[in-house]
């Protein structure tokens, strides 16, 4: 059938983890999109051991110091608004931050993806209630249900992941009812029900792994737009609150020295942003490589192409 | 689902949303505090909730709403004096026109861009565009927007720093605003570009001698357009009633800081009468999404 | 004859990048066609004809292909070198292509009439509508001026396939070339589709190259044929010389496929206790169509007062063309679809009025092979857990730990290798891929299994190897077998009884020898004229 | 793409350089915030204050804002009948800016107008508190004001009340504005601009500034940007970080005073050495560049200028071993230290406010004591400000920021310190006893009854978290010649504004 498939059988046959493995070992970006998260994640789970006071204890002598190699290592990348190292208060902060990014978009992942499954594999009076509410969300503020939640559940961090989960939700249950109503359409469904599967087991097994790719591509570029949300809901006191901060917090609080510190917001930001690009990079890449129609373009090429 | 039924169930959202505002909006702290001075004694406070009525049971201020909203009145703003209704409406205009310009170019650059990219996956191309789209969608917008006048206002001296004005003044926000959709649609377009390439109607195309910029922007691009759509309306949903950085920031007197505004100030009718005013909006887009849909594949008309 | 061929290909070699580094995909093909004059080239799927049609039509995607070398000349001009602008204003206007799939090839969001339009106004410019309501009438569609601006949904199968052909017309062009044209059609479409390629063709004194893997297309359209077979040219010269004295073994396998179909059945035809497994009747289902906004939907009947029984260990053929009601029929006995009326009785019991315990012993008993070998495996589940599925729905079938010698002996049983279990679909081809449809089929011990069209879309080979395959099967594990099918020479080898369905209808059953002898229905008759070789052909197939 | 975008910027850029250029004689402040109403009786809301104070509405009686010295405008003298009357004489040929001849009928309408039911009139509720004014004309330009109480400042008090004409409505809150003053509302665009032009038939010396146009940007670098391209001449209030040029940037004592406030009561705050620890253990010279360097560290909520301010009180210093030292004390006599105090701040309450907390946090961590901070918008705030407190048993210091606007420690200390103070959390009967013995009293005795009740407060019950008399900063363009002064907070005087050329 398809012509660029010459050689069926003479695939070697390895496991697919080992063969992702090696594939990305060839590919710089994604390799340094994973060594960057690989970083992040260190930083995550260690940070409080490797940096030490000078990212906590204010040191008014060095305010919004310059990135510099003057005061020492600690101070390379400057210092904040309370001379603090910003070095280290980016490595300090990819705990929280990580934790409440990827507590949000797990959680509106899931809360999402799931009503969209139920939306998009029973139409009905079900679906339409799911559709309708989702209306429903995006239309309603999301400063109001950051007050409403904090006023009716109070402050800390599960609310503050819950109210920013909720307000992603639409983004990816659209996304996944689409793609269900399409792939539920498939002879392999019709297959596996003909086989005596329930509702269950074809949404586990048939229709959860092919939707999320996408989700993954979605959540990517979600994680910018939740630490930037939550760094604007610091100020109902939902947010993170001193002496916890995310990188998100400290962009907001570099938001004033923008004219005359302008890394105390900058830095944080790129910190934002190279988290986010290698995770969409990643993402992207796993979508193409484990794409069967598309993962020709990761084999080595050995002569430029011609017509 | 026809054109009528899904109008009907829009209804019920207004209303469930509507609703829902409004009681949970009362949840959120005693207006009092805010409208009277810092040192306002206990009783002035419960004189002023009395004279607002706010001491009646929210359920009985729903239906005495209900009931003035029939005769046209949607309440007035406690803060102005002043119906909510025409506040809202006055600044409404103001996001949609700023929001309109701002999805079209960061929809026309999507499309063009993405699909540039989807031409050659992991072409240079590709690398260049998802960089800078995805940069662009992760950086704080704030931050962008006093960035972009600091440079461009006061250091270049290109552009005026924020207000209403002719096109000059629309260059900064509209850009700021640009951004993220620009990022996320392109990211989009892209998917949806290299699955529609592969498509066998793609050869065919080519095997009649269709020039290639017809194959991927005529013959390709309408086909990957759903997905596209989708996130689109989205993005226009949420800009909507989440403009407010921008608004704030250069000065556009929009109708996200003015909801904003009231929601920190407790001004309930400012509050329903704006969410009424972006909820309509955004249920109609989603109508007209719907309609889309139809239009960009005639397969779906019956269906 | 290569003094007056209008195309010409010469030493072809053409290699695709893959994970393992080049492979070869085509390599030192040639072959040439005259004006007027017919080509056909056979082979398997993955043998290379698609690959090297993809070259003359500057379409293969490149990469991963790449053009190692070789010439394609049009009238003596080079096709590979030249500036891609001048090339591909030679496509549609000077060669032309149609495809095997017109519903995925035609675009399916623009009208059928802009989309045969552009083709004029790609090269001509102006408005092509004229000349494209001229084409679609040419080409047998009725009322052309209306069903311009209608879509691709809106045609059956062999009306896209005409729509292909008016598209790849509409400049006159010197060269056809037609890619699988018709076999995902109907048979009595297919005969009707080639009938017009010739007409054409006698119009128009075009070249046409065909490229098929069906003996009996190659049959009724070949001046000249070129066999392919793993990238290479193993045979050419004209059919009859070919096919009596077949020089290459594989054209010979090909050849020898025939007949092996037809002795399918008196291998297995044993006498089996009948016992009637499968009792349906007055089935009819009805399908509410949506309406338009603020209109009401509409009924249509696709199943009408339908009554049969099955005896176990025999083979039911149901055979019909697209819109017949067969495939309904096939969901509606699987319990996908709800009838509208009428009972379906499994071993005695009524299948839509079953307890939970029954139901589960139905799905275990009951198993389903579908048409799209492609469609019908999950992608990105490996072949372990495809095959697993049935036992993982149904836990008590078998421990758990038994799944995976389960699944290597069932692979090993459809001719399958152990070590393929971790492997995903997309690593296999159809045939391979239908063998893994039967596997999985036959994991839960099942007692009956409705094939829906289950080899239709394969090449004769594997045609051949697949009906082997289920008639073996039936012998050793004594199963039933209800046949869909439009492809009558299969049915013909399989089945002991074959009702033929027409529009919703059972217009004709009984005995399969009896049927083919004596068909009493017309639709039955045409049906059967339709399909199989030439006379000539198949005589000359026998005598091998 | 390019056929859109190219021309077009070079149109714009040519659209929006000519349109700066204006006429000489108008000038542009910008704003942090567009007034919700320009309702003389909501004058006290700086966004109102500072379009209509002294540009279209005055007041009977002015306070001079360096000497803080009451000084008559619409009135030209007063004198106190008896304990409750006030008669006072007003200036004569004067008219509103609708061409009504401004006399005691006028004052009167306006007093009756303040004293409304309908709509939350701040100036009543804030300034006047509970005490009801009739006014009485006498004649033409004589009136009495009753007050239904004593009050030996009534004079002091009318500098706040805006004298409307009685033309305005009396329903709801007025967008359109008319007084005596020397500018008239022109026009007021939505959300955009107002616009205020000098009248023809002002009573007094015509100002230099012609037109004024009055636009709101809520972030401190834009409002700074604009004035440094020209696009404004006058930024009332930007952030410290961004006054970062001398030629144009001015910082003034903007009478604020900040505070973090204890409860007192709970402990472990009621003890006072923890209180003074505190106190002990910031650094607040160090920390005074988050909020700007000008400012002054503070041993009371009042600034010099405000009658009862007490001169000697001075700040405790920073001496964190002293401070360590006070909380092992305490902690060896029982007080529980080791609970967790919790820090209540508020978004933007002052630029910095937020890193101050943090600052604190980190600081008197180092001294033993834990703390959380827990930041509210405003409307969370204020529940923590009055009272009843949301949580009465919860240790907090709590930021506060007071402006005493009308010169006397009575609009401070009473609300602040008394036991029956809305925002109180001190119970000292001793303060209770200096603040009854002030209030009715008047020249010497009521300074040095205030002045006592600070040094108490100050000194023994080491009341608040005592910090600084803030500075604001403005920006102005070398177009317009003006200086900033304390009253800026809450007013703009156009006729101080003079053109440069």
């Amino acid at each position: 059938m398809s012509q660029t498939d010459p050689a069926p059988l003479a695939r070697p046959d390895r496991a697919a983890p080992f063969r992702l493995g090696r594939m990305l070992l060839r590919d710089p970006a994604p390799l340094l999109a994973t060594c960057v998260l690989l970083v992040i994640v260190f930083s995550a789970i260690f940070g409080a051991e490797l940096v030490g006071e000078t990212a906590t204890k204010p040191n008014f002598a060095l305010r919004n110091a310059a990135p510099q190699f003057e005061h020492g290592f600690a101070y390379l990348l400057g210092a904040d608004n309370l001379g603090r190292s910003v070095m280290g208060r980016l490595v300090l902060g990819a705990r929280t931050t990580i934790a409440i990014a990827a507590g949000a978009v797990v959680l509106s992942l899931s809360i999402g993806g799931a009503l969209g499954l139920v939306a998009g594999s029973r139409p009905g009076l079900l679906s339409d209630v799911i559709m309708r509410l989702t209306d429903i969300i995006m239309a309603f503020p999301s400063l109001l249900i950051a007050l409403i939640v904090l006023y009716l559940l109070g402050p800390g961090i599960g609310n503050l992941v819950l109210v920013l989960a909720v307000t992603r939700i639409p983004v990816y249950l659209r996304t996944v009812r689409a793609e269900v109503m399409e792939i539920r359409r498939r002879p392999f469904v019709a297959a596996a029900r003909s086989m005596g599967a329930g509702q269950g087991w074809i949404m586990r097994k048939h229709l959860v792994p092919l939707v999320l790719p996408t989700l993954f591509t979605i959540a990517a570029v979600d994680f910018a737009a939740v630490i930037i949300a939550e760094s604007g809901l610091s100020f109902l006191g939902l947010g993170v609150q001193p002496p916890d901060f995310t990188w998100g917090s400290m962009v907001a609080s570099g938001r004033g020295y923008i004219s005359s510190a302008w890394w105390l917001a900058a830095l944080p930001g790129v910190m934002i942003l190279a988290t986010t690009l290698s995770l969409a990079v990643l993402a992207n890449w796993v979508r193409l490589a484990t794409d069967p129609a598309q993962s020709w373009r990761f084999f080595r090429a050995s002569k430029g192409s011609s017509t | 689902m026809n054109l009528f039924r899904r109008t009907l169930l829009t209804l019920f959202s207004l209303v469930g949303l509507f609703a829902l505002v409004f009681f949970l909006s009362r949840v959120t702290g005693d207006p009092s505090y805010l409208f009277l001075p810092v040192d306002a004694s206990a009783e002035a406070r419960a004189a002023f909730s009395r004279a607002q009525g706010f001491d009646q049971p929210v359920s009985i201020q729903f239906f005495s709403y209900l009931k003035s909203i029939l005769n046209g009145d949607f309440g007035t703003s406690l803060r102005q004096q002043r119906p909510a209704m025409d506040i809202a409406l006055e600044a409404f205009p103001v996001t949609l026109r700023l929001i309109a310009v701002s999805l079209s170019i960061a929809f026309a650059g999507a499309l063009l861009f993405g699909c540039l990219a989807a031409i050659r996956p992991r072409g240079i191309a590709d690398r260049l565009i998802s960089l800078v789209s995805l940069a662009g969608a992760s950086a704080p917008d704030f931050w962008v927007a006093i960035m972009l006048v600091l440079v461009f206002s006061v250091k270049l001296d290109l552009l005026p720093t924020s207000g209403l004005g002719g096109p000059a003044y629309w260059v900064l926000p509209v850009f700021v605003l640009v951004l993220r959709p620009f990022g996320l649609l392109g990211q989009v377009v892209r998917g949806a570009m290299i699955q529609t390439l592969s498509a066998p109607f793609i050869k065919t195309a080519r095997a009649k001698g269709v020039a290639e910029q017809r194959v991927v922007f005529v013959h390709a691009l309408r086909n990957a357009m759903l997905p596209v759509v989708t996130v689109a309306g989205d993005l226009t949903a949420s800009l909507l009633n989440g403009a407010v950085i921008v608004e704030t920031v250069f000065g556009w007197p929009g109708i996200g800081g003015v909801m904003i505004n009231a929601i920190l100030q407790r001004d309930f009718a400012v509050i329903q009468a704006t969410i009424l005013v972006t909820a309509v909006a955004i249920l109609a887009l989603n109508i007209v999404i719907d309609l889309a849909y139809g239009w960009l594949d005639p397969r779906l008309r019956t269906a | 004859m290569s003094n007056a061929a209008v195309l010409n290909v010469e030493g072809l070699k053409v290699s695709f990048l893959t994970e393992t580094g080049r492979v070869t995909a085509v390599e030192e093909v040639g072959f040439s066609v005259a004006r007027g004059e017919t080509l056909v080239i056979l082979g398997e799927s993955g043998s290379g004809k698609s690959v090297s049609a993809s070259v003359v039509m500057d379409i293969l995607e490149c990469p991963p292909g790449t053009v190692d070398s070789g010439r394609v000349t049009l009238d003596g001009t080079d096709l590979l070198g030249m500036e891609p602008k001048t090339r591909r204003g030679i496509n549609g206007a000077r060669i032309a292509m149609i495809f095997q799939d017109p519903l995925s090839s035609l675009n399916p969001v623009y009208s059928i009439g802009t989309q045969i339009a552009e083709v004029v106004n790609v090269h001509q410019g102006g408005d092509g509508r004229v000349r494209a309501i001229e084409l679609l009438g040419r080409v047998g569609i009725p009322d052309p001026e209306t069903r311009f601006g209608q879509y691709p949904h809106q045609f059956s199968g062999g009306q896209r396939q005409r729509i292909m052909i008016a598209m790849a017309l509409a400049m006159k062009p010197d060269v056809l070339i037609a890619d699988e044209p018709t076999t995902a059609l109907d048979v009595t479409v297919q005969r009707q589709i080639l009938d017009l390629l010739r007409e054409l063709q006698d119009e128009t004194g075009m070249a046409i190259v065909l490229i098929t893997h069906d003996l009996a297309v190659a049959a009724r359209m070949a001046d000249r044929v070129v066999v392919m077979k793993d990238g290479r040219i193993v045979e050419s010269g004209d059919l009859p010389t070919v096919a009596s004295a077949p020089k290459h073994p594989y054209t010979r396998a090909l050849l020898g496929a025939i007949p092996r179909l037809e002795q399918a059945r008196q291998a297995a035809l044993s006498g089996v206790e009948a016992k009637v497994l499968l009792r349906v009747e007055g089935l009819s289902k009805d399908y509410d169509l949506p309406g338009a906004p603020f209109r009401a939907g509409r009924t249509v009947a696709a199943l009408r007062d339908i009554s049969f029984s099955l005896d176990a260990g025999t083979t039911l053929g149901v055979v019909g063309e697209s819109g017949s009601g067969k495939s309904t029929l096939a969901r509606v006995l699987m319990g996908l679809d709800q009838p509208s009326g009428g009972t379906v009785q499994y071993d005695g019991i009524e299948l839509f009025d079953m307890s939970p315990r029954d139901r589960r012993r139905f799905h275990r008993e009951v198993q389903m092979v579908f048409q799209d070998p492609f469609g019908s495996l999950n992608p990105r589940m490996t072949i372990e857990d495809i095959l697993c599925e049935p036992l993982a729905i149904q836990k008590d079938i078998l421990p758990r730990r038994a799944w995976r010698d389960r699944a290597a002996e069932l692979l090993e049983l459809v001719g399958l290798q152990t070590g393929h279990l971790a492997r995903r679909p997309g690593q296999f081809s159809g045939g391979q891929r239908q063998r893994i449809a039967v596997a999985r089929a036959l994991a839960s011990q099942p007692r009956l299994i409705i094939c829906d069209e289950a080899v239709s879309a394969l090449d004769v080979q594997i045609q051949a190897q697949i009906i082997e395959l289920l008639a073996g099967l039936r012998q050793s594990l004594g199963l039933s077998y209800i046949f869909i099918t439009h492809d009558l020479p299969v049915v013909r080898s399989l089945a002991d009884q074959i009702i033929v369905m027409n529009q919703g209808r059972i217009v004709e059953a009984g005995e399969t020898g009896g049927l083919f002898a004596s068909p009493a229905h017309p639709y039955t008759r045409e049906l059967l004229a339709a399909s199989g070789l030439p006379d000539w052909m198949a005589e000359v197939v026998r005598q091998l | 793409m390019r056929t859109v975008f190219g021309p077009g910027i070079l149109a714009g850029i040519l659209l929006a350089t000519s349109a700066i250029v204006a006429s000489a004689q108008s000038i542009t402040v910008v704003l942090p915030e567009e007034p919700p109403s320009l309702e003389p009786c909501e004058s006290k809301h700086s966004s109102v204050g500072r379009v209509i104070i002294r540009n279209v509405t005055q007041s009977l009686t002015v306070i001079e804002p360096t000497s803080g010295a009451l000084e008559p405008l619409l009135a030209t003298s007063w004198e106190q009948l008896d304990e409750l009357t006030w008669r006072f004489k007003l200036r004569e040929g004067v008219t509103f800016s609708d061409g009504a001849d401004f006399d005691a009928a006028a004052v009167a309408t306006a007093i009756e107008r303040l004293q409304r039911e309908d709509i939350v009139c701040n100036t009543k509720q804030q300034t006047l508190g509970g005490v009801e004014l009739t006014a009485t004309p006498v004649d033409a330009l004589t009136l009495d004001i009753t007050t239904s109480e004593p009050v030996p400042i009534l004079p002091t008090m009318m500098s706040v009340v805006q004298v409307s004409a009685p033309s305005m409505p009396i329903e709801g809150a007025s967008r359109q504005p008319v007084g005596t003053g020397p500018y008239t509302l022109t026009s007021w665009k939505a959300g955009e601009s107002i616009s205020l032009a000098l009248r023809g038939d002002y009573w007094g010396d015509k100002p230099e500034v012609s037109d004024a146009t009055f636009v709101w940007r809520s972030e401190s670098a834009v409002r700074a940007a604009m004035v440094e391209k020209g696009e404004a001449d006058i930024a009332l209030v930007i952030a410290g970080v961004d006054a970062d040029d001398p030629q144009m940037d001015f910082a003034y004592p903007n009478g604020e005073t900040t505070r973090m406030r204890i409860s007192t009561k709970v402990p472990p705050l009621d003890d006072v050495r923890v209180r003074r620890a505190m106190n002990l253990a910031l650094d607040l010279e160090a920390m005074k560049p988050i909020i700007g360097s000008e400012a002054q560290l503070a041993s009371q909520l009042v600034g010099p200028a405000v009658n009862g301010f007490d001169a000697d009180l001075k700040p405790f210093g920073y001496d964190p071993e002293e401070a360590a030292a006070l909380v092992k004390a305490a902690q060896a006599d029982g007080m529980p230290v080791d609970q967790t105090i919790t820090i209540i701040g508020r978004e933007g309450i002052y630029p910095g406010s937020t890193e101050i907390l943090e600052a604190m946090q980190a600081l008197w961590s180092e001294i033993g004591l834990t703390t959380e901070i827990r930041t509210f918008d405003t409307g969370n705030w204020l529940r923590y400000q009055n009272r009843p407190f949301p949580e009465p048993d919860m240790p907090n210091v709590h930021t506060d920021q007071h402006d005493n606007l009308l010169g006397d420690a009575t609009f401070t200390l009473f609300n602040k310190y008394h036991s029956d103070g809305v925002n109180s959390t001190l119970h000292d009967a001793e303060v209770d006893a200096l603040i009854e013995k002030g209030e009715p009293a008047t020249g010497a005795a009521r300074t040095e009854a205030f002045q006592a009740a600070f040094a108490r407060i100050h000194d023994d019950l080491v009341a608040d978290v005592f910090m600084y008399h803030m500075v604001g900063y403005t920006r102005v363009s070398p177009r317009v010649i003006w200086k900033p002064s304390v009253s800026t907070n809450s007013e703009l005087d156009l006729s101080q504004v003079r053109m440069a050329d």
